[in-house]
Parts: C-alpha cells; structure tokens; sequence
C-alpha cells in the first residue's frame, strides 16, 4: 500500500550508488519536486536511466551540474553540455541507448523479463559486445533488462492505493519506469480519494506504486 | 471437501496476507482465503484476465457480461480497482509485483516444485497463467487437501506428473497441516487440532522437518 | 486509415490458412459478430492464437466445432471438450503456451521484437526444444515473436481514425492483439465521430487498426 | 539553408504521402514537409515522445507545458488524438505500423545505409529514437541539402561516419535531386529544375544510375 512522503524523504531513500530511473522527456514530466530535493539533499555517485539528459536547469540535467551523477544509460543529450563535458573529462560513464531499445529494456526488468531482441542497433556501433540472435532467418540484438533501484516518477493524480494518470505528453516514459523500479516513488499534482479515478483512467495501477509525494506549487 | 475443511484452509491462508497486499487466487479452494480476511485488513486481490481490486459476485440479475474473473465468474470491483490488458496483467505477475499467489495442487514436492497442470492421458486443461503465477509472485501458496481422494499422499519427495514451475513453492497449506518450504527441505510449522505430528508425517511421502515448536491451527 | 466494413467482408478477407490471432478471455471481449461471419464464410485450415478455447458456443469455440483450425498457439483450454477430442484425434496442432508468454510473443511481433526471454516455463515441459539463456547468471528461455496475419478484436467505442476503448475486463488480450495482426480488424459496439474520445482515454491508437466492424446488437 | 530551398524540399517531401498516413518527421529540416500537405490528404504525425495527431505550434501565450513534441517544442494536438507512454510509442515505431518517417542526414550511401547521429570528437547528442524509426518505418526518406556547408558531396560509396542504420533508406530527397535507393543502387528519379543531370552527378560521390526518363521537380 502506498506512503505519502515529503520529497524531502524521498531523496533520503535514495542511497549513493544507487541505480535510479527517472521518467521524463526534455524535462517534461520529470518529478522536479524530488529531483530538487535530491539536490539539496546531496545524493550522489548515482547510477541514471533516462530518456533524455535534459538541460541544465530542469530535469535531471540538475543532477548532472551538480556532479552527482556517476554513470548513466541514456538515450539523448543533446541539450546538455555539462554531460557532454562530464563524458569527456571521463567523469560520468555513459551508455547511448536507441530510445525504443531503452524503454523496452526497462519495461523488462519490470515486467520480470530477461531481456528482448530487437532489429534495431543491428549493423551499428550498438551491437558491439552484444550477442546476435537469428529468429527464422533474421538477426536481432540481444538486449538485456536494465535493472533499477528507484523509479522517481511523475505523474498527473494518484489516489490513496497509488492508481495513477498522468497529462498529455507528460505521460512519456513514466508509466514504464514506473513498473521497473524495486521501489517506485510518484512525484503527483494531486492526490485524490481513493474512488475517485475511474479504473479505465488508470494508466498505471498502483500495484507498481510504493510511495507519493506531492508536487510544489509551480 | 467439507465445508469446514475449505473453510479451516481459507481462514489459514487468510492469515498469510498483510494490509495493503496484492494477491492473486487461483481457481477453486483458494478463493475460499477471500471470505476470511480479517477486519482492518485489505487485501488487493488481482484478475490475472486484467484487474486489481476485484470484489465479491454481484446480487443475481446485476451481473456485467464484461465483468469476470479468470475463471469466468462474474465478478464486481472494488473502489480503486484498476483495468489493464493482458500483458501489464503478466508484467505484474511476472515481474514480482504481486505480495503472494494461492494455487491448488496435484502434487508438490521436497524440492518446492509444483505439478497442477497436466494429468497426461487426461484432459489437457493447459496452464492458463499458472506457470507466470508460480514463476512471479513473492510467495507462492499452495492450498490443497493432503491427500487425494484415495488417500494417497500429494506432498511427495519428488513429483512425478509434468511440472508447473521448479522450485517456487513457498508454503503448503492443508487441512492437515501448515509446512514452509526452505532450501533445506520441508519444515513442519503447524498441524490441525486433533491431529498428531505422526498422523501428518505419515499422510506424508516427503521427508518432514519437525523443528521443536510446531503449533495447531 | 480505417474503413467500415460488414462482418461478412471481414470474414472474406480472412483466407484460407491465415494465422489469426484473435482478443478476448472466455468469450469476454470475443469478437462474436466476426466470428459469427467466418462460420457462416466457411474460412478454413486457419492458424489460431488465443489465450483460450472458450465454450463449443460462445467465442473461438465456434470455430473449433465447425473443424476451421487445423491448429492453434493456446493457453488454456479447459473449458472446450471439442478442442481436446480435436486434439487427441490429431486433428488439431497444438502449442501450449503460460499466458504471460504468449502475450509478449504476440506483444513482440507488433513492437517488431523478434523475442523475449522469460523465466516463465523453466525446467517444466515448456522449455523443451528451447534456447536457454543466461543473463547475469540467471537463465531464461528464449520465446520468439508469433506472427499473426489478422488480428480479430473486440472494442468497446471506435472513432472514425479507428482509436479505441474498451470496456472492463472485456480489455483483457484485445490491445495486445490489435498491435500484432499484419491487419488488424476491430469490432466495436459503437462508432463516434473524429474528435468525440479524449485523447486520454484512447487505449488502442487508431495506427494499429485497418477496419472497424459494427457488433451486432444483443 | 535560404527559406525557398527548404520550401522546396518541404513540398517535395509532401508528395510522398498518402491519404491516411501516418508519418513521423524528425527535426529540422523533415518538419518544413508539415507545410505543404495537399489540400484533401490527411497525413497523421507521430510525435515519439508519445504523441499521435500531432497539430501546429500554438499561439503564443498559449503553450501547454505538458505538450510538447519530440524536439521539445510546444505542439498542439488534433482530433482524434492518442496520448501513449514511449514504450507503447516505439512499438509503433519498430514494429513497422509507421508509413514513413523522415530525417536528416550526415551521410548517405550507395548501399542504403545512413549515418547522422555522431561525429567522432565532436559533441555527442546521442541517437535519440532515429535508429528505431529508421530501422522500423516503412518507408525510410532522408531530406538534406546535397552537400555540406563546404560543398563537399554528403552521398556516398560508403558512409564513413558512424551508421544509424545499415541498409533503410529508400528514398533521398535534396535541393537538386530525388534519388530512390534500391538493391542494385540509386536511382537518379528527378532533378530541380535549371539543374542538368551532370550537375547531380558532380555533386554526388555515390554511382548513381541514371534512368532514361529523369524529370524535374
């Protein structure tokens, strides 16, 4: 059953050296509250699974300026110079991932997967070190679950049991990393009674759900 | 079986859940555990055919054609409940998101494994989501009589018919007894009133585990 | 884009030796109207892949008893005798397959994945003639994509782009279906107009969809 | 690139779609083809953050934070609209229900292959969700200007930078030319107008095959 928590608690939960995936798209739908608090709170020496670096001043791209984060599996950075920087000096590890490839690995974990396979990669610099596998005649990458220990997301309401829904194009990665992580913390706008949501508004039940915490005001 | 046996083992498994825990039934004698839920306590029971928070049969005539269970009852839900397709439903099993599973068996053995699914040369029912259920869940419970209706015992040293999954089985629920399933062999936790440790070990083919305190149920 | 079509050009359509993957649980969510049509089309030696054989009356079991699957990819079967006489009779193929199995296969084809690997089926029966594959030590069963040439599904509502909703437990393997059919049929209880669903609410996009059915009423 | 080059492209782009399609532009110069839809054909976007039914910018002062597409530019959506988390996005992506997508490009080579995603020692944006549309879409348009800024050609023999994808472009839409990739090599198809095919040829280290009827665009 879920907690309410400060954010203040949730970044204390998140250990250094732990593994975190964090929801967002270029800082859309990002659980700044937590982020912010993490922040404050110096997490560091964080392993990172995201979409996107964002940019300096939103999203995760606060954990990277503040050098907390040691290691990352992402997608695009384009945004962010200071990872970019980072990854040159050889202060962060960085693993580029194709963002379908990302996901689908993430939703693995969750959904008690070892892995996928997937075309895409194939005859590209992502296939280095990976096994390929021929299904009828055709090659695919072996793409392993990516693991995590915390999934901070954010979502739009939550009731009491953590059911939740999520707005627009904010909804993006979160619903898949909210399934992956071992415990998963909803950073939310709202959080209505329990009965409130209609269960075919649920996007994500809250089976996936252990923890909220409430957005600041914008 | 009796109405007081099913009840007796439903009351039993009743007591394995915690407040807040998502719980998947399966057909048959576990869903007997729902009707003995203590109070202040609420269990999340999950329809592995894609719902969590699913709540009692409705009255007669209010039923919803689009309203069952996975074993094709009519159900209601509770509030809270959420619907999802299939595949989030396995995610959820699969992945260890569910507290605990309640499956009947035809045999269980020393090693944890479970055969429930396949009588070869009978009906081949298939394992609907058996496998994914045993394989996934947090604790897995096996309800059942401890003997067939011949008397013969179901908790063996080794299973004889095709498995469900290997080595999975976390508790053993009985009308005769409670044992737990450790790395080590099978531990005798409780037995029912009336009952003598021999009487239990003997209904027995496995080898029993008997630690110093063994309680009744 | 999507067109409207009658059930009984959806049943034409459906050749001879297709592999048809078709929604619903128990007959919940079956696309009866569909299913009614392709009796009375006579479509035969079809490939079939469901989560269940249903009742002799009700659902797939329909096309079981008038003897048009000559073979099917199936999960459970308990409550279909015919299905199992078929079987023993060897007039009938089948492959068993756990639940959570067979909707990632069907879920990996229409996410164009050539497999995934599960834990789900090891050292039982279902491993047998399988890869096995160890990821960190853990070993996992290697299940390629099913590929199916229809997907027959029931929706609740439809929008004339052909997003749908569905209704209650009636959800169940219908999404997964409708993203794997190489077409994709769906039958609705109802067609709205173009902007008349919330984006929100949409779980099917219209991308997956070829042709809408209109059930026939109750 | 001077506006009319890129309305040029933009419209060319446009022609390549059908009634009903849905297509996934990629920034830059891809979304100037968003431009020129002809009348009666309506072409669905993909946004690959999760979007489809993506609509215009809106007015300003009206931007939605929570609306935003795939380069993070503020985006309405139209009727009949989907909202989808990025998993349910790529599947769409990858499993090949995406008419065509359209992208820019570094290098393109005789062989179908593309690269432009990364120069070695310069910044590293990352490859985003290119290799899966390019490797997932039914049809594979790259749009570019013939050359690079220094007038070197930007078709290729062989791609020396690193691949997005190996073998799926189908179709090369530039400021001189429409080349089609296909296995036995490119197709010269058109070329801009005032141009004559040996300026194509000058600017294009690729072998190009140059059919007997190429026409202008």
């Amino acid at each position: 059953m879920v907690q309410v928590i400060s954010a203040t608690e949730a970044a204390a939960m998140v250990k250094p050296g732990s593994r975190i995936a964090i929801g967002g798209f270029l800082a859309v739908g990002a659980p700044e509250t937590i982020i912010d608090a993490m922040v404050e709170n110096e997490n560091n020496n964080l392993h990172m699974i995201v979409i996107a670096s964002d940019w300096e001043n939103r999203g995760v791209g606060k954990l990277i300026v503040n050098r907390m984060v040691t290691s990352a599996q992402v997608s695009h950075m384009g945004t962010n110079k200071t990872i970019q920087a980072q990854m040159n000096a050889r202060e962060i590890e960085i693993e580029l991932i194709p963002q379908g490839t990302l996901m689908e690995r993430v939703r693995a974990f969750g959904a008690g997967l070892g892995g996928i396979l997937t075309p895409t990669g194939l005859g590209t610099i992502v296939e280095e070190g990976k096994q390929i596998i021929s299904i009828e005649g055709v090659d695919y990458l072996l793409e392993p679950a990516i693991p995590s220990d915390f999934a901070l997301i954010k979502a739009h309401k939550a009731d009491k049991l953590g059911n939740l829904t999520y707005r627009k194009t904010a909804r993006n990665s979160n619903p898949i990393m909210a399934m992956a992580g071992r415990i998963t913390i909803a950073e939310v706008d709202e959080i209505v009674e329990i009965g409130e949501l209609d269960p075919e508004e649920v996007i994500t039940p809250g089976v996936f759900v252990n923890y909220l915490v409430l957005a600041k005001e914008n | 079986m009796a109405l007081d046996k099913r009840a007796m083992i439903g009351a039993r498994i009743a007591k394995e859940f915690e407040d807040g825990d998502y719980v998947n039934l399966g057909i048959g004698l576990p869903t007997e555990a729902a009707n003995h839920i203590p109070e202040g306590i609420q269990v999340i029971f999950q329809s592995e055919n894609g719902l969590l928070g699913a709540g009692p049969k409705p009255p007669e005539g209010q039923e919803d054609e689009d309203m069952i269970n996975a074993g094709g009852g009519y159900i209601t839900c509770i509030p809270g409940a959420s619907f999802f397709d299939s595949a989030t439903s396995f995610a959820i099993i699969r992945g260890g998101h569910i507290d605990a599973t309640v499956l009947g068996a035809l045999q269980v053995d020393q090693n944890g494994n479970l055969a429930n699914w396949l009588i070869p040369g009978k009906m081949v029912p298939g394992m609907g989501g058996a496998m994914d259920l045993v394989t996934g869940a947090k604790k897995v419970i096996v309800a059942m009589e401890h003997c067939d209706k011949y008397g013969n015992a179901k908790i063996l040293k080794q299973c004889s018919l095709p498995l469900t999954a290997k080595g999975k089985v976390n508790l053993i629920i009985t009308d005769m007894a409670v044992i737990e399933v450790l790395p080590d062999g099978l531990y005798l936790r409780e037995i029912a009133e009336e009952l003598t440790i021999d009487d239990v070990v003997n209904a027995t083919e496995a080898d029993l585990i008997i630690p110093e305190r063994v309680i009744t149920f």
